[in-house]
Parts: C-alpha cells; structure tokens; sequence
C-alpha cells in the first residue's frame, strides 16, 4: 500500500483520491461485472495452481486458453449440434484443445527433457499466431477485423441478472468456475492422485519411492491445467461475447499466474485473490474518470501485492516452524519433568 | 514549439478537460490503448475535443482503454460516462464498436460516436455515429508523392499488421504509385502478421524498412503506429535521398531534427476532424448517426506538406486529388 | 585447542552437553562414538558451521567465537566433511582453489600446487578433471587435498576412511603422520578401533552427546574402548533362535544395472531371501548398496531376474512391487521417506496410497489414515504433540520410529531397511529392533543393509558382503567377527577366505 | 588390518586440456555452417540468406536477446533463476531513454543498467534474503515492471519535447544514439567482395562488411560482454565462487564463502546487463523508448541460455539463431524458404552422424524431418507469411526437443538457499 502511494505521489496525483476510488463500494453495474471477471481469472489461476501445486511451471496458460477459445467458438459457430448440447460439446472441445496444447509441454518434458517453462513460452507464442493464421484465413470480415461465425442464438445463455437489464447479467457458465474450483480441491485434498500430486511437488524423491510415477504425473497434470485452462473464456464466450474476434480478452493467463502466487495455489486462496484482482481492474477505470490516475497503476499494484504477499507467506511460514519447535521442545520437557 | 504541440495535441499536460468550464456540450472521450500523448490516434481525437472546448464552449471527461481489459470495462467506460451526463461519447478506435453497440440502446438520448467504428449486427442504432475514413484515397496521395519523388523507380511499404485496415492503406498507396508510373516496383512488408504488438515495434519497423532501402527503394512508406520512427530512422540511416512517408498527423512535426529532412510527407487521417464535427453536431442540436465516411471531399484524409519537400510536385498531387473527388478515379480498398 | 562444556540441542535432541576435549598441538586426536553420539555435531561447531548454545573454544590459549567458517578458517581450522562437500560441475581444480584463491591464484600456479601435493601424497588426481566424473575415493582425495592446499594448522577429518580401499587408508596415514611432523594438529573421527589405535595419539570417546572419557593409545585394549563407547545399557541385537523356513520369498538371478556413462554399479548379483530370514548386506558406503535396493524396489531398471514370491517382477513398476507387499525403510528419511511439511497422519499415507488403510483406492480415507496414525505413534513411541503436527517438527528418531511403523504396519512380506537404526538414540534403536524380530517372527523376508556390523551381525541370518557392485563373499553372523567382515567389506580378504556357511 | 590386494582406484585417463580440440571442433563446425550457407545461397539464388544487411539485422536483432541471455547466464550460475528478466530489460528501456534524454546516450546506458539493477535488487531481495520461489519472485516483478515503466512513462515523458527528443505518453522518441563506426576501407572493399556473389568468399566478406560499417559501439560492448562474461566467471576468483555458489552452495559456505553477497552480485549483474538489453533496444535497435517495448525477449533470452547450456558461447549462439531467423523474416520472406533447404541438409547430416552412433531410431526420425523439409523446399515456392512468424519460436522448440538432454543446468538452480544449513 505504501509502495502505491508513492508512486501516486510520484505521479503527482492525489493519494485520497486515489485509495477513495480504490475502496469505493462498487455499484451494482460493477459488482456484475467484478463476478464475471472473478470468475475467468479464478479458472486462470486454477488452471496455473494444478501445476504449480507439482513444481510444474506451466506458463502457457495463455496460449492454452487462446486456442482453446478460438476452436471452441468456431465449433459453437458451426451449431452442428442443437442447442445447449453445442455448448456441451465446445466445452468438451475447449477442454479438450486446452489440454493438448498443454500436452505438448508435458511430453516434451518426459520424453526430451525441455523445461516447461521455456517450451510453453515458446507454445503461447505459436498459438497466437495459429489462432491470427486462422482467423485471417478462414474469419468473417468483421468491421476492421475477423471473427468466427458467431455462435447461434439457442446456445446462447441470458445468465443471471440480479438488479437492473442495464447492470448487466452474471453470466451462466460462471458456474463452471465454481464446479472446476470444486471439482479440483477435492480432487487434490481427497483423491489418491491429488495426495500422489501433491508428494510429487513437495518431495520428488520421496514421492518416486512411494511408488508415484512421475513422468506419467507430470503429463497428467499438464492435461488437467490445459482442460481448465480451456475453459477459462468459456463463460465469457457463451455469456455475451457469442463469437472469437477483436474483443477477445488477453492476459488473463498471465494474471491467472499472478493470482496463483498469491492465493498459494489452495483454491479458497486463489477465490480471494481472483475477487482481488477483478476489483483492482475495475476500479481502473474510475481511477482515469474520476481521479486522473493513469490505470497503469493498477498493474503496480498488483505485482506488489503478490510480491508482498509471497514474503509475508515465507516470514510468516519461518516464524511458525521457529514457533512449532519450541512448543514440541516445551511439550517434551514438560514430558521429561513428569517422568 | 508552441505551435507545434497545437498542432498535433501531443502536449498532455495542457489537459483542457480540467480547466473547461464553458456551458456548451460535455464531452465523454473514450480512448483506446495508450490514451491521449500516443501521438497518434488518440492524441489526434483529443486535438478534435480541444478545438471543441475552444470554439464550442465544450466540457469534458476522459476515459483510457488498458491492455487485455475486458469487453465489460470498456462497456462499462462508457456507461459511466453516460451516467455522468455526457453527451456526445465518443468511442475512439475499433474496439469500441461492441461497447457502443451494447450500450447505445440503453441510452437513446445520449448520442453516441466510435471513430473508424461500424455496427456489428443488423439491427440499426439510431443514436450511434460510425466515423470512418478513407484511408486508401490518402494512401492513393502520398502514393502518388512517392512514385514522383522516386529516383529509382523502386519503393516501399511497411504496415504494422496484415490486417483488413492496413491492407487498406496498401492498397491506396500502391494504386496512386502505379498510377503515376506503371513498372514501379514496390516493396511491402509487415512487421507482424495477426500480433497487435507490429504497431508498437520501432525495432521492427527499423528492420523492415531497412530492408527495403537496401533492397533498392528510396522511398518508403508506413502504416505502423508507433513502429513508424523506426521506419524514420531506417530512412535516416540509407542515407541522403531516401525518404520515408509518416502516417496519420503530420510526422514531420514530431519527428526529431535527424529525421525531419527524411520525412517527405505524410498521409493524414483527420481524426480531430471528425471528432471535432461529432462534439459540433451535437451543440448545433443535429447528432450525426449512422455511418460517416471521411474522405478526400469532406477534407478527412489528405497529405501534409510540412518540410516543403512536396512544394514541386504538389500540383500533382492535387490533380490526383480532383480526380478522386470527382470519382473519375476509383481508388481500391483491397490489395 | 581446548574444548569446555559445548552444549547444543536440536529440537527434541540433545547433540552435545558437557563435552570437554583438549587437544594438544602437533598430535593426532581420535574422537571415537557410536552414530549419532554427537561427533560431527561437535565437528561443525568447531568450524563454525553450527553455534553451539552453550560452552567455550580457545584455539592457542586464546578463547574464540566462530560465527562462520570463515573465522575458522582464519583461525587455521580445516575440515573434511562426513559428507561430501564438493562442486560436481567444476574441476577438481576449482573444487581446491575455492575459497583460498588467495594462496596461489586459480591458474597455472595453483594446478602445479595441486598436482605437487596430489603426487606427494600419490593422490593421482587430475587438477583439469570434473568432480563429477571422479569415483567416491577419489571425491575423498579431493576433500583431503583441500584442507591440505590450504595448509590449515589444525585439521578436522570428520569418518575420512569410511569409503576408502585400506591402501588408501595406509597411504592416508602416512599423510596425517607427515603432517603430524611438520607440527599440524590432526582431529580424526571414526568409529572404526582399529584405525584409531594405529594413528592417534590421544582418544577421546563420546557418547550420547557427551564426552565419557579418554584413552591412551599405547596402553587401551579395543574391548575397553568398545565398552566406553557404547556404555553398559547397550541393547544385543541378537536375534535369537533362526526362523528361516524354505519358502523362497525373493530371489536375485544376475543382477546387473549401469548408469548413463556405462559403467557398471551392479554386477552379477544372485541370492534368495526366505521367508522369516533377515540377509544382512555389509559395504563401505557407496558400493552399490544404495543401486541395489532401487533396483528391487523398481526405482532403477537393470539386468537379470527378480521374482517376489514366485513371480517375476521385472516389468512392474514401483508401486506395483509395493502394492505386493514390499515395504522400504530408506536410509535418506528426509529425501526419500517422508514430506516434511505435511502432517504426520498424511505421511502414514505416503508409500500406501492404494492400499487401506490411506485410500479406498481412489479416495484418501482421511479418518482411517488418522486412525491408523495414532496406532502408530502409541505401538512406536512416537514422541509428537500429535498426529497433526508436521513431520519436519519431530527429532529424527522419532521420525526414523514412525517410518518404522508406517512400513511395518502394511503387513508386509518383504521389508528392504536401509540403516534402519541410523541418527537414532539407543532406546528407539532396541525398539526398531525388536519390532523387526518380531516380524521376522512371523515370517517376514527382510534385506538389512547396514554400516553398523554389530546391528548386521546381531540380526541377520546370512551377510553378503558388496564390495564395487559384486557379491564378494556370504558370512554366517554365528562365526563371522567385525574384523573379518572389515577386510571383506575393504577388500581385504579374498572371497574363498571369507568363508562359506 | 589386510590391506594389499585391492587395487588403487585408476588413474583419471582423460585428455588433461580440452581447450585445444574444442576450438578446434567449433572451428570446423563454424566452416560447416558457413559453406551450407553459401551452397544454400549460390543454389537458390537468395543472396539475403546471408547479405551485409541481413547480417546486419541479425545482429541488431541479436544484441538484446543476448544481453538478456547473458543476464540470465550471470543469475542462474550463482543458483538464482531469473525469470524477471523480461521486467529487468522493461525497466532498462525506460532508464536508458530517461537519461539519454537528460544526460545523453553513455548516461542513458548507465542509467538503463541502473534501472536494470534495480529489478535485480528487488528479486535479489525476494529470492535471496528472504527466500521466496524464484519463479514467484520473478513473475510479480514482471507484472510490477509493465506497470511501473507504463506509469513512469506517463507521468515522465508526455511533456518532454526538445532537441533532445520527442516525448508522448508511451514514447520519447527521437534521442540521440551512441556513437556508430565505420572502419573505412574494410567496409568499403569488403562490401565490394560481397557484392560479387562468389562462393563462400563473398559470405564471409558479407560478415566482414556487416561488422565493419555503420556498426554501434554497444554492438561491439555486447560482444565484449560475452567475453567479459565467460573470462569473469571462468578466469577469476570471484567468478569461481560464484559459480560455486549456484552448485552447491553448503560447499561454498563451509570454504568460508560469503553465498548470500556472491547471489545478490550476481542478480544485480544479472539485472543491469538485461537493464542493457532494455536500453540497446530503445536506444540502438529503435530509435526511443516505447512501452511495452521488450515484447517478450527477456523469455526469449532465457531460453536462449538454456538452449546454450548456460555457456556464455552458447547463449550466443542461441540468441543468434533466434535473432537471425526473426530477422529473416522481415528481411525477405525468400530466405526461409531458402531456409527449408539448410535446415534439410543439416537433419540429414545429424542423422547420418546418429546412425553412425549407433543411435538408430534418433537418426531415423531426423532423416524423416530433414527428408520432409527438403520436400517442402522442393514442392512450394514460399512458406506462408504467418509461418514465417513462428519461425523463431518453432524453431527454438525443435532444437531443445533435440538438444535438450545433453544441457546441464547448475545444480542447485534454482533450490532456495539458507545459511547455516551443512551437514
Ligand atoms: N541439524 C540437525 N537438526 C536436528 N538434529 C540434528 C541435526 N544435526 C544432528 N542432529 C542430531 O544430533 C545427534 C548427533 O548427530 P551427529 O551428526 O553429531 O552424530 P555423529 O556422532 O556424527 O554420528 P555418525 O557417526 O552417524 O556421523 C543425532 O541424534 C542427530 O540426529
Ligand atoms: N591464505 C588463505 N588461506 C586460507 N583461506 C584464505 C586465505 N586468504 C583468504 N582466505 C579466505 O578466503 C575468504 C575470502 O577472503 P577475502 O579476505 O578475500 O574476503 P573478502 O575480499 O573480504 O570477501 P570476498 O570473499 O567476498 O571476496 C575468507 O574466508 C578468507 O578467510
Ligand atoms: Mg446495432
Ligand atoms: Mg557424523
């Protein structure tokens, strides 16, 4: 907070106004919206934490969910099915596209031993230029730009709307956020493969003993990252957006990354920091109306909440193992006196 | 200088919307990535709403697209301004086309503008005006410039990104250099083919063009954004007697002291125009709607004659000016 | 130097109390004890890589404070770790020079400096060489040659013969006398009597933390010496009355595994465990005992045959070999036995996620693991707050108790423990022993490997000795001595001679 | 004790100096490169494969991509992965115009390595004093750095106009740039030789031409910096201990080295050369700054050091290759296709050389690739546009899938380091 402010100062803006705009409580316009945003930056995150929570750095988030985007819509749009079952299946497509492109990484690792964070770097580039190859080759002209066949009206969903048309509505597929964030949390709390996951990134050796096979964990996991990344622009694409085109919306692989950092990777944490950070975008913009402040400074803001809170995480993290100790020397003592 | 940032608008600490208190139309400006001091569209727009504040008694707010943001924020950019009380709000850049179209209805007594803008459904907008330009007829000018200027018979183009709008200036550019002189060969280039990232590019712009001097053209012109002081300095770096063409405002302003003997002249897209007689529509009661094109005839695209390179063929020019005017010549918007 | 009073705890472990030494200049000064009696402990307070909470160090008469080993080095103080400390990727050069650049630079003058001393001492070494590509003796080399190229006044040699061939124990020897003469202090550890008793000039035996007593070379017997050592209270681990029966449980038919590079780690291996026979394997570390136990837990793939209970294995992964009901204690608890920072009922999990009770084979039963966990701490004397707690927070003993209860609460047929006893006080270590007995009792199949010949001897049925990848020799612990199994284990004897059953 | 059958371990029979047949094994191989090259050129007739300007470019491209490569080689030898790079060349694209503008263009580099330091700072900070993951430390502060640069432009840069440059919300152009050279007669005549088109001779005067004229004295910085690099941490104490520090930095400790102040030098040099990529790019490749302006190449650096095995030598070739094929593509889109032809005949080359290995199945799956390359060059006339895009980043992928296994990467890269913890 004080980093912000200083650099407001910088700025020569004023810090009242600033926190104000920061802290205003939200319309209802922009609490729809915050919900929404929450939403696919939570699927983001969730998609980044599944590899993080093995020591998997899964940068590519961005590319997964861009081409899986781009062929769940240009699916949708070919409405070869009725419905909502078209939804159903772009889903499936989106997972699907999402977890291979992510796929490549893993196998590239097992199988030749190319860091992932370097080859899904390198795999998000290629896919944004596959996805503009496609879309300028086989898109319908759309004003300036090109867009796929938008997706037919029968799989399109109202969503939810609880105060005013104009507010805008909550979209349905936010539901999926919900699902996937549920779905994942007991997968990894609960399932043998979420203990075998989570071995696997806390203590490899020991989890290779245990008869984890970590080359096959490591492909599965990146699978299970590229499907939820898949879904990320999925509520988006279904709630309003109707097809692939010029306001597609970027960086969310990049933020979801961030937010993943910052909530641990747990899920309950990566909902806090998802809320977070839809919060501090949409404060963006009555940053610039209101109080002339460049929205820029919300990025700062951002980076230096992650970078604080990871440090608080590790002090804190420290203080408690320092703390445990002497309460399990105390206990012993006491032990020791009494016998 | 001084006149020099009139001109252009480039000096953002001049913000009029802080210190504009007349009584005419309040202005709601929706900028695109970069916001106003881009030097570019923005800033062209924002030039528009200062000549608005001086002559119509304008007020004013601003609002600032960042990267990646959601649809729903630019959606919601407007909204606020239109719960603010604004009127006109004008969208500037593409990219506001959904917003608009999303938004307009809810607000049928607010008129609405989204420069270079166009409806995306079939359902008409009633309070929505989509400014659009020309671009190929200007391109068709400087094209022409080139082709005269043009020792080598031999010329070029940058664009930013393969896009339809781009694809545009090509055209227009190599129409008029054709026109002027049939066995020109010209050269085109994009810096990136999809990745909005070629008009933020100077390295690019640098290389590409850089290629073509070497490859035997001495003129070259730009439709690259920010990426065009590279093309500049790859003009200045080829050496005496090669040019480069600036695109949008006049370059020649805003190019520093090395490059400004290089710039022959530069295409000009009259964004300030157009958002000018949006926010001027408006105060005279008679909103404009649906789509506007500004075109050589109603002074929206043209050529910029700063630097006095072009004083000797400019007769020429504005003959192929004329003619487009009078239809006599087509200029094609495709490649 | 003169040592007063060290103390230094660890949680739940007292590592050193009332130690007192003095070592007098221009000798060496054997420190004698059993693991775990606190030696290196001492060692690295020493050289100021531990604080000590408590006590004083006068170096030269005047008392010092290390704070890290820097002021030791400074001091004059060298040290050779227990384990290596070495820079795989560098050469052997680098690995030397580091730290001390000062002496001779790190070029042309420093490599003539290394290969002097290498050739002086017929150390063979190649100053251009990368450690990596160095065998175990010769990391030990470049460990000795440090402290040497430093020219350190008083030397610590934390077990320095633990991987060495007794030729290079000999010519190492000859090292620490000459040094000796040239008026340097030597501090020598190991648990090894013999070595002691020919080198040191004074012996100062340590056990459980503290200094129990002094020894004169010329005049102690290695009985006294043992008898300091361990105390009156040390447990026998004899195993009683045999229960080998003639059902065959594993069997190893040639085999062999190399690593990348093509050399051979395993050679030839061939022997069968029955059921209730505990075979005992004995080597100096790092002679393939670790490879071997990775090759039949199906970590490492190599050659030949292993068939478990009748079937042959080869082609089944880890857990497939685990879930058949073969449990491991491995001898790294903190790299390969437990999450340190997850709770000690999610640990019980780790190594039986298939099986009841952690999973029902696709769910965690968390409240079945938890139960199962408490069982555990309450059958083991597992000392935790609770079974909640994370396993980094436990001493290593109770760590190593509740590894041995996770592993032998899995109903196992064959239990593979690797120094089962290592780093543990001597109560928990007559525990683990006797739960392994009684195990063995009931027909378990158990391969022992273990760097204590007493707890070799004592427990198993059958040894094998492993020297360089190859089976070198079978012992029946009824007849075999610590010192014949030394001399098989160093090379020392010839297999005939080491004596069939 | 018995102590006389074993026999002492063997003596190390390995070559004592590497050094000589490596040289020249890079030479030959360098030759290799060079005749392919020509061959490709004299056969398809594109002379931009490797013209003065093409080479030009190359290098221009190269430049930053190396600095970062080499900011990375610096961090990660000391144990310390730095993927914040991007952020530390962002920070030192707004540093050098900042200064460049007040103080001119040798200020302005010291000020883009200051911002760089800076970066390093921070996430020598996090990493190193207060051990948070690298990967962690490195994100935030990329997403701290596009802000803090975007913002600091804003606020900094709108107003400035001058003869020193032109300033806007997201750029100042128009700065004055480090002095650039020409070595008269070389160039001259070398330009002459190439022009000639011959084989293999007119190649190399190309290079000669390219490196001769209208070259940047930061251009000849870098290249020193390479060789600063690889001597610092080959030929000197402090570079010995620094490099020991990020494989196994417990055995540093315990020789009295002081870990934690060898981290952090190396993270803030780590960060002021990426500092220097940022002010290369605004000040040699483009002429200002311009947000967002590294567009990626902090992550194409680091993969281009990994790709060069963390060697100062092959994190230049790594990021000539990327610099060279991205550059290509701008140049003229004939010499990629020109490029399937290369690519080709080096596949099967590889292959040969596998089987002959005995690595049958490697080598049969790079035969298949160079075949199928050779026929794409046979049956097409040009690659398409968009492709040639993907150029560098296919092909950085293609080559670590190759070359990956035989990379090393320090050992404790990477690894959180505490004091205090040997045993
Ligand atoms: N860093 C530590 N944290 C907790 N306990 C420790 C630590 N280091 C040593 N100990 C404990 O202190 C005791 C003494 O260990 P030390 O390493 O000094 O034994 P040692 O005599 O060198 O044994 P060995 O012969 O096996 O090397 C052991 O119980 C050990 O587990
Ligand atoms: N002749 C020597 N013999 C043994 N160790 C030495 C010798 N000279 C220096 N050292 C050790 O090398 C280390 C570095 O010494 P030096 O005095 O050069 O440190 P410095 O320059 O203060 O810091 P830095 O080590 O970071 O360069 C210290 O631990 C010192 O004890
Ligand atoms: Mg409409
Ligand atoms: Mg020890």
């Amino acid at each position: 907070m004080a980093v912000t402010s200083i650099v407001v100062v910088v700025a020569g803006a004023s810090v009242g106004d600033f926190w104000d705009v920061i802290f205003k409580v939200p319309s209802h316009r922009n609490l729809v919206n915050i919900t929404n945003q929450s939403a696919l930056i939570f699927l983001a995150a969730l998609a980044a934490a599944i590899g993080f929570r093995m020591n998997l750095f899964n940068i590519g988030i961005e590319g997964q969910y861009t081409l899986a985007a781009y062929t769940a819509a240009l699916v949708a749009g070919q409405a070869w099915f009725p419905g909502k079952v078209n939804i159903l299946v772009a889903l499936l497509v989106a997972m699907a596209v999402g977890a291979a492109w992510a796929g490549i990484a893993g196998v590239l690792k097992v199988t030749r031993g190319v860091s992932e964070v370097i080859s899904t770097i390198m795999l998000n580039a290629i896919a944004g230029t596959v996805v503009g190859y496609l879309l300028s080759n086989h898109g319908q002209q759309y004003g300036q730009g090109r867009r796929t066949t938008p997706i037919p009206e029968s799989s399109q969903l109202a969503g939810w709307t609880p105060w005013k048309e104009s507010d805008g509505a909550i979209w349905t597929l936010v539901i999926l956020a919900v699902l996937a964030g549920v779905t994942i949390s007991f997968l990894i709390n609960r399932t043998r493969f979420g203990f075998d996951l989570r071995a696997t990134g806390t203590n490899e050796d020991a989890a290779v003993v245990s008869g984890v096979e970590v080359k096959k964990m490591v492909v599965i996991s990146m699978l299970i990252s590229g499907a939820i990344a898949g879904l990320i622009w999925m509520p988006a694409l279904f709630g309003g957006a109707d097809y692939y085109g010029p306001p597609f919306q970027r960086t969310l692989g990049f933020t979801g990354i961030a937010v993943a950092l910052l909530g641990r990777n747990r899920p309950l944490g990566i909902f806090f920091g998802a809320v977070l950070f839809a919060w501090l975008s949409e404060q963006a913009n009555p940053l610039a109306l209101v109080a002339d402040i460049s929205p820029s400074i919300v990025q700062i803001t951002q980076g230096v909440v992650v970078l604080a809170v990871v440090v608080a995480y590790e002090v804190v993290r420290r203080w408690t193992a320092a703390y445990e100790q002497r309460e399990l020397k105390a206990a012993l003592d006491r032990e020791a006196v009494s016998a | 200088t001084d006149n020099k940032n009139d001109k252009t608008g480039s000096t953002a600490n001049a913000d009029v919307c802080k210190t504009a208190k007349g009584n005419g139309p309040k202005v709601g400006l929706a900028y695109d990535v970069g916001g106003r001091g881009d030097q570019s569209f923005n800033d062209s727009a924002y030039a528009g709403l200062k000549k608005a504040v001086g002559d119509l008694k304008a007020t004013c707010v601003e609002g600032e697209a960042t990267d990646g943001e959601a649809e729903s924020a630019r959606e919601s950019r407007l909204k606020d301004m239109a719960d603010a009380g604004m009127n006109p709000i004008i969208g500037v850049g593409f990219a506001y086309s959904d917003a608009v179209n999303a938004v307009a209805p809810n607000y049928p007594d607010i008129s609405f503008g989204v420069i270079d803008g166009f409806d995306p459904d079939q359902t008409a907008n009633k309070n929505v005006a989509y400014l659009g330009f020309a671009e190929n007829e200007g391109s068709y000018l400087v094209g022409v410039a080139a082709a005269l200027k043009s020792k080598a018979g031999h010329i070029g183009f940058v664009g930013g990104v393969h896009n339809d709008l781009i694809k545009k200036f090509e055209a227009g550019y190599v129409a008029g250099a054709k026109a002027t002189k049939p066995d020109i060969k010209v050269d085109v280039k994009y810096i990136q083919e999809s990745d909005l990232k070629g008009f933020g590019d100077p390295a690019g712009g640098q290389e590409a063009a850089t290629a073509e001097f070497d490859n035997g053209a001495d003129v070259v012109y730009h439709a690259s954004g920010a990426s065009g002081s590279g093309v500049f300095d790859a003009a200045v770096s080829a050496g005496d007697g090669k040019w480069a063409i600036g695109v949008d405002s006049d370059q020649y302003l805003t190019a520093s002291d090395a490059q400004k003997p290089h710039i022959l002249t530069s295409m000009l897209k009259r964004v300030d125009v157009a958002t000018y007689d949006m926010i001027k529509s408006v105060a005279d009661g008679s909103p404009l709607t649906s789509y506007q094109t500004y075109d050589l005839k109603k002074d929206g695209v043209g050529y910029a004659k700063s630097g006095g390179f072009v004083d000797d063929i400019a007769s020429k020019i504005d003959e192929a000016a004329t003619k487009i005017k009078s239809g006599e010549i087509k200029v094609p918007d495709k490649p | 130097m003169v040592v007063r009073d060290i103390l230094k705890q660890f949680p739940g472990v007292v590592a050193n109390h009332d130690v007192n030494i003095t070592i007098r200049p221009g000798t060496v000064h054997a420190l004698i004890g059993e693991n775990g009696a606190g030696k290196s402990t001492l060692m690295k307070i020493l050289y100021g890589v531990q604080r000590p909470d408590g006590g004083t160090i006068e170096v030269d008469g005047k008392q010092v404070r290390f704070s890290s080993p820097t002021d030791a080095i400074k001091a004059g103080i060298g040290m050779v770790f227990q384990h290596f400390m070495l820079a795989d990727n560098l050469t052997v050069l680098e690995n030397v020079v580091l730290g001390a650049e000062k002496l001779h630079g790190i070029g042309d003058e420093a490599r003539a400096e290394i290969t002097r001393i290498s050739d002086a001492f017929g150390f063979g070494l190649d100053p251009d060489e990368l450690v990596e590509d160095l065998g175990v003796g010769q990391r030990q080399r470049v460990e000795i040659l440090k402290v040497l190229y430093r020219g350190a006044q008083i030397i610590i040699l934390d077990e320095p013969t633990a991987v060495l061939v007794p030729q290079e124990v000999d010519a190492l020897f000859a090292n620490l006398r000459e040094l000796r003469a040239s008026g340097r202090t030597i501090l020598f550890i190991s648990h090894k009597l013999d070595e002691v008793l020919a080198i040191a000039d004074d012996i100062t035996v340590m056990r459980r933390g503290e200094t129990v007593g002094e020894a004169d070379p010329k005049t102690a017997t290695k009985k006294q010496l043992a008898e300091l050592m361990v105390g009156s209270e040390l447990p026998s681990p004899e195993t009683g009355e045999s229960t080998v029966t003639d059902q065959v449980l594993l069997t190893l038919d040639d085999v062999g595994l190399v690593d990348e590079r093509g050399r051979a780690l395993l050679k030839n291996i061939s022997f069968e465990i029955h059921r209730g026979e505990i075979l005992g394997i004995a080597g100096v570390e790092g002679n393939g005992q670790e490879e071997l136990v990775e090759t039949i837990m199906g970590m490492r793939k190599g050659t030949g045959r292993i068939t478990l209970d009748g079937k042959d294995i080869d082609s089944w992964d880890t857990r497939e070999r685990r879930e058949a009901g073969v449990a491991f204690i491995p001898a790294d608890r903190h790299r390969h036995g437990l999450l340190l920072d997850f709770p000690l009922w999610e640990n019980r999990i780790l190594g039986h996620q298939t099986k009841e009770p952690s999973s029902n084979g696709f769910l965690i039963t968390r409240k079945a693991a938890k139960e199962s966990a408490e069982q555990i701490v309450a059958d083991y004397d597992v000392r935790t707050p609770s079974i909640n707690t994370n396993a980094r927070a436990l001493s290593g003993g109770n760590q190593q108790k509740f590894i041995v209860g996770r592993e032998m609460s899995s109903d196992p047929s064959l239990l593979i423990a690797s120094h089962p006893t290592r780093g543990v006080d001597v109560g928990a270590q007559a525990a683990i022993w006797d739960h392994i007995k009684r195990a063995r009792r009931e027909g378990l199949a158990v391969l022992l490997i273990s760097a204590d010949l007493d707890e070799l001897i004592g427990l198993s049925d059958t040894i094998e000795v492993i020297l360089r990848g190859e089976i070198v020799g079978t012992f029946d612990p009824q007849t075999v001595t610590p010192q014949d199994l030394g001399a098989a284990m160093t090379g020392g004897h010839s297999t005939e001679e080491g004596g069939a059953r | 004790m018995t102590t006389t059958v074993a026999a002492p371990a063997p003596a190390p029979d390995r070559e004592a100096n590497h050094t000589g047949s490596k040289a020249r094994t890079y030479f030959l191989i360098g030759l290799a490169v060079l005749f392919s090259l020509a061959a490709v050129r004299v056969i398809t007739g594109v002379h931009e494969v490797d013209s003065q300007g093409s080479l030009r470019a190359a290098i221009v491209a190269t430049c930053p991509i190396l600095l970062a490569a080499l900011g990375g080689l610096w961090s990660e030898r000391s144990g310390v992965v730095n993927i914040g790079l991007e952020g530390q060349m962002l920070l030192g694209t707004w540093g050098g115009a900042f200064f460049t503008y007040y103080y001119g263009p040798w200020v302005g580099l010291l000020g883009a390595i200051g911002f760089g330091v800076l970066g390093g700072l921070l996430h020598g900070l996090a990493t190193v004093t207060f051990g948070v993951d690298h990967i962690v430390s490195g994100v935030a502060l990329n997403l701290i750095a596009v802000g803090l640069t975007t913002f600091l432009a804003e606020a900094f840069f709108a107003d400035l106009d001058s003869q020193f440059g032109h300033g806007g919300a997201q750029q100042l152009t128009g700065l004055q740039k480090p002095t650039v050279i020409t070595i008269p007669g070389v160039s001259d005549a070398a330009t002459s030789l190439a022009d000639k088109h011959w084989f293999a001779i007119s190649d190399v005067a190309a290079l000669v031409a390219a490196v001769t004229n209208r070259i940047s004295v930061v251009t000849i910085l870098v290249f020193v910096l390479v060789f600063a690099t690889g001597w610092i941490l080959w030929r000197t104490r402090f570079g010995l201990r620094l490099r020991s520090c990020g494989e196994n930095p417990e055995a540093a400790e315990s020789l009295g080295i002081n870990v934690i102040r060898h981290k952090y030098a190396a993270v803030l040099v780590s960060g002021g050369l990426a500092g220097l990529g940022g002010g290369y790019l605004a000040l040699v490749s483009s002429p200002g700054f311009h947000t967002n302006q590294s567009n990626g190449r902090g992550y194409i650096g680091l993969a281009a050091m990994i790709f060069g095995n963390w060697r100062p030598g092959g994190a230049l070739i790594g990021s000539g290759l990327f610099g060279y094929t991205d550059s290509l593509r701008l140049r003229d889109p004939a010499t990629i296709h020109a490029m399937l032809l290369f690519v080709g005949f080096w596949l099967l080359l590889f292959a040969a050389w596998r089987i002959y290995k005995a690595r049958r199945t490697q080598g049969i799956v790079l035969g298949v690739f160079g075949l199928l390359f050779l026929l794409w060059f046979a049956v097409t006339d040009e690659v398409p546009r968009d492709f040639t895009s993907m150029t560098p980043y296919v092909t950085t992928l293609l080559v670590l899938a190759f070359a990956s296994q035989r990379l090393r990467m320090p050992k404790a890269d990477g690894k959180i380091y505490r004091k205090g913890t040997v045993d």
